[in-house]
């Protein structure tokens, strides 16, 4: 209980100095959207249309501090602001539109990459010295070490350009009308398969490696030695005695990493035209759209603080050690 | 004798509590409850209780590893309890100790001389060469030979009876007049313990050191310590001269003690006592025995018996120092 | 004598041949003056050549030599990479060491910074950050990389430093009368060599690909030599479309392979850190430590 | 002579090395041994002289890096290192349990201490059910004397001794003819290790096991075991009646030492001295007899040629000083 | 709104029709962008390409390329009063795409908004104009303060909105109009919309008959890298983004249908920032400009397709009816001269330093940062090709590449030394002087203060009369050839791709009929307007 206090504690402290940097980063940042948007117009808006456009962005007219109240007050009441760079559509629209498809894409291939990545690992330290042992680490750390925009350009031209298997933009074809079909899913998940792909090979070998290295030190444990003199069955040994213990360290980072779902994708998303907020936030940073740049900052440290919590929390439902106050 | 009748160290009501994580509020918990001890001079005190009783906790106080929460220490008739800075320094080096482990308290990356020049040139001011000496005499002092050849290797190429002698050798470099030795063979194989056991007290007798040697097997006590002081869930259950104590043990957790020592005479049925640890909560009450002891009665859950002296220099702690003959 | 310290690296084959691949780049950039065969920003050259006997690499829309930016980024890559790497692993330690030794509040407060930083949501961090710092050379984003991403390794040290501070030989250290400075530097330090090895690996390797990453974004001073650099200027000049993949090819592969080696020559770390793989015998507990939970 | 009962345990000439790279460290040397239902032998021997890899051996547990260099091992007449995997993994804990060294850690901190029971039950069983399983767990509680509402209870919730009682009750389960102890109270306080032989012997009493109890600690086994086997370097010095080690004499000159380094709870002024030198590096073994480089008594011969068993008052004494008839000490 | 059962029945018809041939949607490609957002408000600076000139149309739109005057919803314009009023005919039979009438009273009600929501009012109509009336059914009059002719531009290029449905909107800044509230006059209606892709269909009831191009299409891309691809495999039928090498890279991949027409449309210039006292040296500018090798900046930077800036910054071919005859020949276009920009600079007292840079006579070095836009290539390779020319020369030039909104606000601040930048421009030559040259012009980067050059800028604005708007902009070419407030580099092109498989008709340069980029709304309806579906 106290834990769970704790961790909550933490949580809230964090949040709100996430939700405060979060206010004073964009507002460091030199150019205001107005003289962005004076530039853009090449000098044809009067001094007028801007100042009454300043007023309409709520900029300038406020003390820092009557602003970090105004900023605070909306966000609790998901008033998010209207978006600069997209003016008048409110913040809340464009995330409502962007973030399903960073979700999906880079959590589907998160949740892939934890998955796959940790069976390959058990299946590794279980067959020691094994072929797959010997090759998929280091195969799979070549391509954890290359920049993975590049590796992401490369598949976009090779097999959407060239070889035609795939295509090269979008979450879906646009040609087709969105709706629950079963074309409608073909196409999402024909368009998510490449990006997905990009972001899988990027992060297996962390998943692989971690596990590997972690089932080693369980498997040379004296319980797991025990239990198979037990006569255990080779699956529940593997698993309810191995694995289960190995996975608990690896559980940090695995809240990180599902925190950076929303984050981790700014470049795959550029590189294939995805819709979503990795999307959103480069272009938001390029034409300094503050209320989106806060917005999406604020949406991915809560995904990550959120992430943390929960894996915290499941923590102490998985290592009864936590549960109950051990050691 | 006359030396011996020096105290050099005093404990008195020393308290000693640490935080723990509670499930609501911080809680505190005792494991070293208005103990009171003197040390003489060339004299050992041997401590043995059972795990988690305080001893080590007492022992790192009278170090200043740990701070006292209430109670006094006094050292050459100078209080230690809030000592910091420069006091300090100075009474590091007059007390010094040797930990139980002899693996944990090297560090792995550091050679054999490395782990000797600093407290020599801190302490005794020694540089250059006739540091080098110093280092190897030191070494020779603990039997670490050939010096020329052990100087140079690290902790793990040493065998544990080695590793635990460079330990020794470390609390000397600061040339110190109390050793506080945690348990300094209990991970040492026995061929090579009664070495170790020789050593300190070839120490004793030609350095004049004193000792609170804290153990936990009755047997070496008795060999090396001058007295026992038997401690059970922080509280000092007896104290007397060592073969006095194992002679004739008055309070019955000494017995119960004694009685599951390997080798001894004296056979006590153990199988269902409870194993529980005591209670060593801030706001327990009674003797902390009482939930083991076959004598137990009301008293002993709501008071703590005072020590008293049942014997000359037998001090015992307990309130049924009469019935001890019923149980046997 | 010398060569002592790097024997661990030849114990296999995987840190042998990361550790080959790690050199080959190491004298490419420290002799890179040497190694390239012109200025890499001199624009002087036919442009747009494929590869030629006097352009290995052949030659950028504005006529530089493609070969010759390769290897002059590979100093600029490795020494940023490096740099940011050896500056976040000591901020790291600084942090790590110092909330691990001395617990308490000090470690609340320098722990709830870790975490914050471990939150923050790193190339959107950077991203804002460059933003103000305006298009920074190389060596300043080495600088931001580094001030940003240090959390993970503190993380580290300081769990660490928690275990070595509990053992006994610090508190024998303590006794020897060693200031608590002078314990974090010459006795929990030392002891944390391979975690501190690994981390600057990981750490250069993070930091080259966040460079590349940001390069690639514009977000670098377009006049520096660079593979981010160079990706940004193949990509925006889309070589690949023109089929000059010797333009787009070089730069992520040099990436991919130094990112390689660091990670290869882990291995051999790893080796000297888990003390499962050490021949060495850990000892039993003798005394009666675990006796009660 | 009596008629040769079949023994629980017997060994021949078994040898255990280990890959290293160091060399092949050579940690159980040629040992021979018969163990019968209803005994206790003890293993006494200093840390590192191969006691755990013998019953590891025994148990068909070595470390991946272990090879059973020579010799078989054969329990209830059965060759253990001829079995295949699946008969082995019946054969075990069903006709022999081992009680490891570290009890602590041989208890998944992650399953509660009625998971890890039953796993014993129903892994070697399949046709029994849930309940009847958790009736059995229940019972094996009361003869170690934990309190049954412990079952659901995670490992680190349990004292040191409970725990370790929970791996005797683990050990006995399925009632195997051999029990291994592994130095079972090694990490425990005095009157917990105590209460726990007590359990140990009481169990032995109504289930006539034959135990092989592994320590490092003389007085404890030469109270409960009936023979005691002293190993050096990965041999058996000396076997002998656990009787006869209440004095020194006419030992092995090791088991001597090792009398000689106890001190006594009650004799009284006694001095005790340590053995000199430092044990044995098992990758380059002493020449001769591995003692040699420590014993008072060495000569020549025993740097030369590695002694056999001699018979000396019903004790079997591997050395050199023995051959002088009444030699030695 | 409800439609009348015959307009829909022979749009039926006419669908099905199509749809036996089975016409592809033209699939146009816009600037790159994150997603879409539902914005089709022309008020908005955000709005989706399309919600002029496709929805909404303004009463006249004169195209910079062609130079030509398109009547939209009006059919005639005049000056009276003495230049102080414009009066706009209105088109009759115009119908809003809810079937209500389009009048009069919607053109007025439209300004009366503008003027009562200024930050709708983004060119600044209601600077210029005192008042908009009504003149009997069909005509509209605007009432200057002064006379500005070449202002008719802005004025009429305002979006006509019908009043019924925008009189409840509230701030037409502010207003959110989507497929529902879409309601205009023009050719297309709004069809579908998803963040990733809007569609248009034609407009049966479009005053000026239904176009042929029957669907349009609008994906979004999230940058130049990707729309290239889509565009060099032949997925879109129009677009308007940057190509390196676009004979290899975009018409070789389909010979027969992939063109391209790059037509100037302004300059790529060269901004001294004259408040610095090196810059203000005339001489330094000269010096700055003849170590400038336009030809490469061009060819390397722009793979060729920016023809050189004429010293003049007139656009030409366009502007050749403009050029002063009196300029000399030679000094009208631009020389590349490495050793006469070091002897300028001697010559004016400049001495070489140890590193090989200028000093100025009272001990200043030559040495200048250069801005230009972080992700805008083709400018980013020509600072860096200027950095490296002048160099050589002796002058210090240091690239910097904010992103767009700092450096936007860096060069309007006045806040460098050189950067790069466009002009803007109208349909004639004013256009761009009144913004580069005039000490009030919208975009006077440079900070140019010169009473003669404001004299003659407004001299053209009081004038409808050929001859003399010919003479003021004489008198501006001299300006920028002898005095070089700015350095014109190379003509900016108006990026335009396009694909004849599925449809033909498109501008080119022999019939250069409109602004032929996808993106300068609201030219792209008259491109429309002449597109036939390829039947081949
Ligand atoms: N720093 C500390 N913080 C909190 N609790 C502590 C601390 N040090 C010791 N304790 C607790 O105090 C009690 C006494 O510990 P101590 O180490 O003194 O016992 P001991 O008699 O030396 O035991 P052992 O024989 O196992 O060494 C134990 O319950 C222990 O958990
Ligand atoms: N996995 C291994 N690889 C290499 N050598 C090993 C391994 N395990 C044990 N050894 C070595 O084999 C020898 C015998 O080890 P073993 O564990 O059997 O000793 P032990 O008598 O049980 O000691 P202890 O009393 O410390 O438990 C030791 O010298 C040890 O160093
Ligand atoms: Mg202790
Ligand atoms: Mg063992």
């Amino acid at each position: 209980m106290r834990y769970v206090i704790n961790r909550l504690g933490f949580f809230i402290l964090s949040l709100w100095a996430a939700i405060t940097i979060n206010f004073i980063l964009p507002r460091m940042m030199p150019g205001s959207p107005a003289d962005a948007m004076f530039a853009k117009f090449q000098g044809q808006l009067t001094p007028a249309a801007l100042d009454a456009m300043k007023k309409a962005y709520g900029i300038g007219q406020s003390t820092l501090w009557q602003q970090y109240i105004d900023y605070l007050h909306g966000l609790f009441t998901f008033n998010w602001g209207l978006s600069f760079m997209q003016y008048p559509t409110p913040v809340s629209d464009m995330i409502r539109g962007s973030l399903p498809w960073t979700i999906g894409l880079v959590g589907i291939s998160t949740l892939l990459s934890v998955f796959i990545g940790t069976a390959l690992g058990v299946y590794i330290s279980w067959k020691r010295r094994g072929f797959l042992d010997n090759t998929l680490p280091v195969v799979s750390m070549i391509f954890q070490a290359m920049p993975y925009f590049w590796v992401a350009l490369l598949f976009v031209f090779i097999f959407g350009f060239k070889l035609n298997w795939f295509p090269m933009a979008h979450g879906y074809d646009p040609a087709i009308t969105p709706g629950f079909n079963g074309t409608f899913f073909t196409s999402i998940l024909n368009h998510a398969f490449l990006p997905a792909l990009t972001l899988l090979i990027g992060s297996l070998s962390g998943w692989i490696i971690g596990m590997r290295n972690n089932m080693m030190y369980t498997l040379g444990e004296d319980y797991v030695t025990f239990a198979e003199a037990k006569g255990v069955k080779t699956s529940r040994l593997m698993f309810s005695y191995a694995a289960r213990n190995a996975i608990l360290p690896q559980l940090t980072s695995f809240a990180i990493a599902i925190g950076n779902v929303v984050s981790g994708s700014i470049l795959t998303e550029q590189v294939f035209s995805y819709p979503g907020i990795g999307n959103q936030l480069t272009s938001a940073v390029q034409s300094q759209d503050f209320p989106m740049i806060q917005a999406s900052f604020l949406l991915i440290a809560v995904a990550v603080l959120v992430a943390n919590l929960i894996v915290d929390l499941l923590y102490s439902r998985l290592d009864p050690r936590i549960r109950t106050g051990g050691e | 004798m006359n030396e011996q009748s020096i105290v050099l160290v005093k404990v008195e009501d020393l308290v000693i509590k640490f935080p723990v994580r509670g499930d609501r509020k911080k809680k505190y918990i005792t494991p070293v409850d208005n103990v009171n001890l003197e040390i003489k001079k060339g004299e050992v005190l041997a401590l043995v209780g059972e795990s988690g009783s305080g001893k080590t906790t007492i022992g790192r106080a009278l170090v200043r590893l740990v701070k006292p929460t209430e109670g006094t220490i006094t050292v050459h008739g100078k209080k230690v309890n809030e000592i910091r800075g420069k006091d300090l320094k100075d009474y590091r080096q007059v007390a010094q100790i040797i930990f139980q482990d002899p693996f944990g308290s090297l560090n792995p990356v550091k050679t054999i001389e490395g782990h000797l020049r600093f407290p020599l040139k801190k302490h005794q001011g020694y540089r250059g060469k006739a540091l080098d000496e110093k280092v190897a005499d030191l070494l020779l002092q603990v039997g670490l030979t050939p010096v020329q050849e052990i100087r140079k290797k690290h902790p793990h190429e040493l065998s544990g009876g080695q590793r635990q002698r460079l330990a020794i050798a470390r609390a000397l470099a600061v040339n110190p007049q109390f050793i506080v030795a945690d348990e300094p063979t209990s991970m040492l194989d026995v061929s090579i313990r009664a070495g170790i056991l020789q050593l300190m007290n070839d120490l004793k007798r030609d350095l004049g050191l004193s000792y609170l040697y804290i153990t936990h097997d009755l047997a070496s006590a008795r060999y090396f310590g001058d007295r026992i002081m038997v401690l059970y869930g922080g509280k000092v259950m007896e104290i007397a001269d060592s073969k006095e104590l194992i002679k004739n043990p008055l309070n019955p957790y000494t017995r119960l003690l004694l009685a599951a020592t390997p080798g001894s005479e004296s056979q006590i049925d153990l199988t269902d006592m409870t194993n529980d640890p005591p209670d060593l909560s801030e706001d327990r009450r009674g003797c902390p025995f009482v939930h083991r002891c076959p004598l137990a009665t009301d008293v002993c859950r709501e008071t703590m018996p005072a020590l008293e002296e049942a014997a000359e220099n037998h001090f015992v702690a307990c309130h049924h120092l009469d019935k001890r003959e019923q149980w046997n | 004598m010398v060569l002592r310290p790097l024997k661990p690296f030849f114990s296999n084959g995987k840190s042998a041949t990361g550790f080959i691949i790690f050199l080959i780049f190491l004298i490419i950039a420290i002799f890179a003056p040497l190694i390239a065969p012109y200025s890499p920003s001199a624009a002087i050259y036919d442009p747009n050549l494929p590869p030629t006997a006097d352009h290995w690499f052949g030659t950028t829309n504005t006529g530089q030599d493609i070969y010759s930016q390769f290897i002059f980024s590979a100093r600029n890559t490795m020494v940023v990479g490096f740099g940011a790497g050896i500056l976040s692993t000591i901020i790291g330690l600084i942090f790590g060491v110092i909330a691990g030794y001395r617990g308490g509040l000090t470690d609340a407060i320098l722990s709830f910074i870790m975490n914050l930083f471990l939150v923050m949501p790193g190339l959107a961090l950077l991203i804002v950050i460059e933003a103000y710092l305006k298009a920074s050379t190389p060596f300043v984003n080495g600088l931001i990389i580094a001030f940003t991403g240090w959390a993970w390794g503190a993380r580290v040290f300081r769990s660490q430093t928690m275990t070595l501070a509990r053992r006994d030989f610090i508190s024998a250290a303590k006794m020897s009368g060693k200031s608590s400075l002078r314990i974090m530097i010459t006795e929990i330090c030392p002891n944390m060599m391979s975690l501190i090895a690994g981390n600057i690996m990981f750490a250069t390797l993070g930091a080259i690909l966040a460079e590349a990453g940001l390069a690639f974004l514009g977000l670098e001073d377009i006049n520096s030599t660079s593979w981010g650099i160079m990706l940004y200027w193949a990509s925006s000049n889309a070589a690949l479309l023109r089929g000059a993949w010797w333009w787009f090819v070089p730069p992520g592969v040099g990436i991919a392979l130094v990112g390689l080696s660091l990670v290869l020559m882990n291995f051999a770390i790893d080796q000297i850190t888990n003390p499962r793989l050490k021949t060495q015998k850990r000892r039993k507990n003798r005394g009666r430590k675990a006796a009660r939970a | 002579m009596v008629e040769e009962k079949q023994p629980v345990l017997e060994l021949q000439n078994v040898s255990v090395g280990y890959d290293s790279p160091a060399g092949m460290v050579q940690a159980v040397n040629d040992i021979n041994l018969k163990i019968y239902e209803n005994t206790i032998v003890g293993l006494i021997g200093e840390s590192g002289s191969g006691k755990s890899t013998l019953g590891n051996a025994i148990m068909r547990l070595l470390k991946n890096n272990a090879v059973l260099t020579s010799g078989t091992i054969k329990v209830m007449g059965k060759d253990i290192y001829g079995m295949n995997k699946n008969e082995l993994r019946k054969f075990r804990w069903s006709q022999m349990s081992m009680v490891f060294q570290s009890a602590m850690n041989a208890l998944n901190p992650v399953l509660t201490i009625e998971e890890q029971i039953l796993d014993v039950f129903l892994s070697h069983d399949k046709s029994m059910s849930k309940t009847e399983a958790k009736k059995k767990a229940i019972e094996l509680m009361d003869i170690v004397s934990i309190d049954p509402r412990y079952l659901k209870s995670y490992p680190h919730e349990l004292s040191g001794g409970m725990r370790q009682r929970v791996v005797i009750a683990i050990a006995i389960a399925l009632d195997p003819k051999l029990v291994i102890m592994d130095e079972p109270t090694t990490a425990l306080d005095v009157v917990v290790q105590r209460s726990i032989l007590d359990k140990i012997k009481e169990i032995q009493r109504v289930k006539k096991y034959a135990i092989l109890f592994i320590s490092h600690d003389f007085s404890l086994v030469s109270e409960l075991a009936s023979r005691v086997a002293i190993m050096y370097a990965g041999r058996f010095i000396e076997v002998t009646d656990s009787k006869s080690l209440v004095h020194s004499e006419r030992h092995h000159p090791y088991t001597q030492g090792l009398l000689r380094a106890i001190p006594h709870l009650t004799e009284d002024d006694v001095t005790i001295e340590g053995i000199p030198g430092n044990p044995p590096n098992l990758v380059d073994l002493p020449s001769g007899c591995a003692y040699h480089p420590r014993c008072p008594f060495a000569f020549d011969l025993c740097k030369k040629e590695r002694p056999g068993i001699r018979h000396v008052d019903g004790r079997e004494i591997e050395c050199h000083l023995y051959d002088t008839v009444q030699g030695g000490v | 709104g409800c439609t009348d059962k015959t307009s829909t029945n022979s749009g039926g018809t006419k669908n099905t029709g199509n749809a036996a041939k089975n016409p592809k949607p033209l699939v146009i490609g816009l600037s790159p962008a994150g997603q879409w957002q539902e914005n089709f408000n022309p008020f908005s600076n955000t709005a989706m390409g399309g919600t002029n000139g496709l929805i909404f149309q303004p009463l006249y739109y004169f195209d910079p390329v062609s130079g030509k005057e398109n009547p939209m919803l009006a059919t005639k314009y005049e000056w009276t009063n003495n230049n102080k009023t414009l009066v706009a005919t209105l088109r009759d039979n115009v119908k809003w795409s809810d079937g209500e009438a389009f009048t009069a009273d919607d053109v007025v009600f439209t300004f009366d908004l503008l003027k009562k929501d200024p930050a709708a009012d983004s060119s600044g109509i209601w600077k210029e104009i005192t008042s908009v009336e009504k003149q009997g059914d069909n005509q509209v009059a605007f009432n200057f303060d002064q006379a500005n002719v070449p202002f008719q531009s802005y004025v009429l290029g305002v979006d006509i909105v019908p009043q019924h449905i925008w009189k409840d909107l509230g701030d037409p800044s502010k207003a959110k109009i989507t497929k529902n509230l879409a309601i205009g006059t023009g050719p297309y209606l709004l069809d579908s919309f998803t963040p990733q892709l809007y569609k248009m269909k034609v407009n049966p009831k479009f005053y000026g008959g239904e176009y042929e191009v029957k669907e349009l299409h609008f994906p979004v891309y999230s940058g130049n890298d990707s729309e290239q691809l889509a565009l060099t495999k032949g997925e879109l039928d129009w677009a308007g983004i940057f190509i390196p090498d676009a004979d290899k890279v975009y018409v070789s991949a389909d010979k027969e249908h992939n063109k391209y027409w790059f037509p100037p449309s302004n300059n790529v210039t060269l901004y001294p920032n004259l408040t610095n006292p090196l810059l203000k040296d005339i001489n330094v500018r000269k010096a700055i400009s003849l170590a400038i090798d336009r030809k490469k900046l061009s060819e390397q930077a722009a793979s060729g397709y920016d023809p050189l800036s004429s010293t003049t910054a007139l656009i030409l071919p366009r502007d050749q009816a403009w050029v002063d005859p009196s300029i000399p020949k030679d000094k009208l276009e631009f020389v590349f001269d490495k050793d006469a920009a070091a002897k300028t600079l001697e010559d004016a007292g400049y001495k070489k330093g140890k590193d090989g840079i200028f000093v100025s006579p009272d001990g200043k070095k030559l040495s200048f940062t250069l801005q230009t836009v972080s992700g805008w290539t083709d400018w980013t390779t020509m600072a860096q090709l200027i950095s490296q020319g002048l160099k050589d020369v002796g002058i210090d030039v240091k690239v910097q590449q904010p992103e767009y909104a700092s450096y936007a606000k860096n060069v309007t601040g006045g806040n460098y030394d050189l950067a790069i930048s466009w002009t803007n421009s109208g349909p004639d030559p004013y256009k761009q002087y009144q913004d580069m040259l005039n000490s009030h012009g919208g975009w006077n980067l440079e900070k140019w203060n010169d009473p003669q050059t404001d004299a003659a800028l407004k001299k053209f604005q009081g004038t409808t009369d050929k001859a003399v708007q010919k003479e003021a902009i004489n008198y501006l070419q001299n300006v920028m050839v002898n005095q070089m407030p700015t350095i014109p580099l190379v003509n900016g092109p108006v990026w335009y791709e396009y694909r004849t498989a599925n449809y033909t008709g498109w501008p080119t340069e022999d019939d250069p009929y409109a602004n032929p980029a996808p993106f300068n709304w609201p030219a792209p309806a008259i491109t429309l307007s002449k597109l036939k579906p390829n039947t081949k």
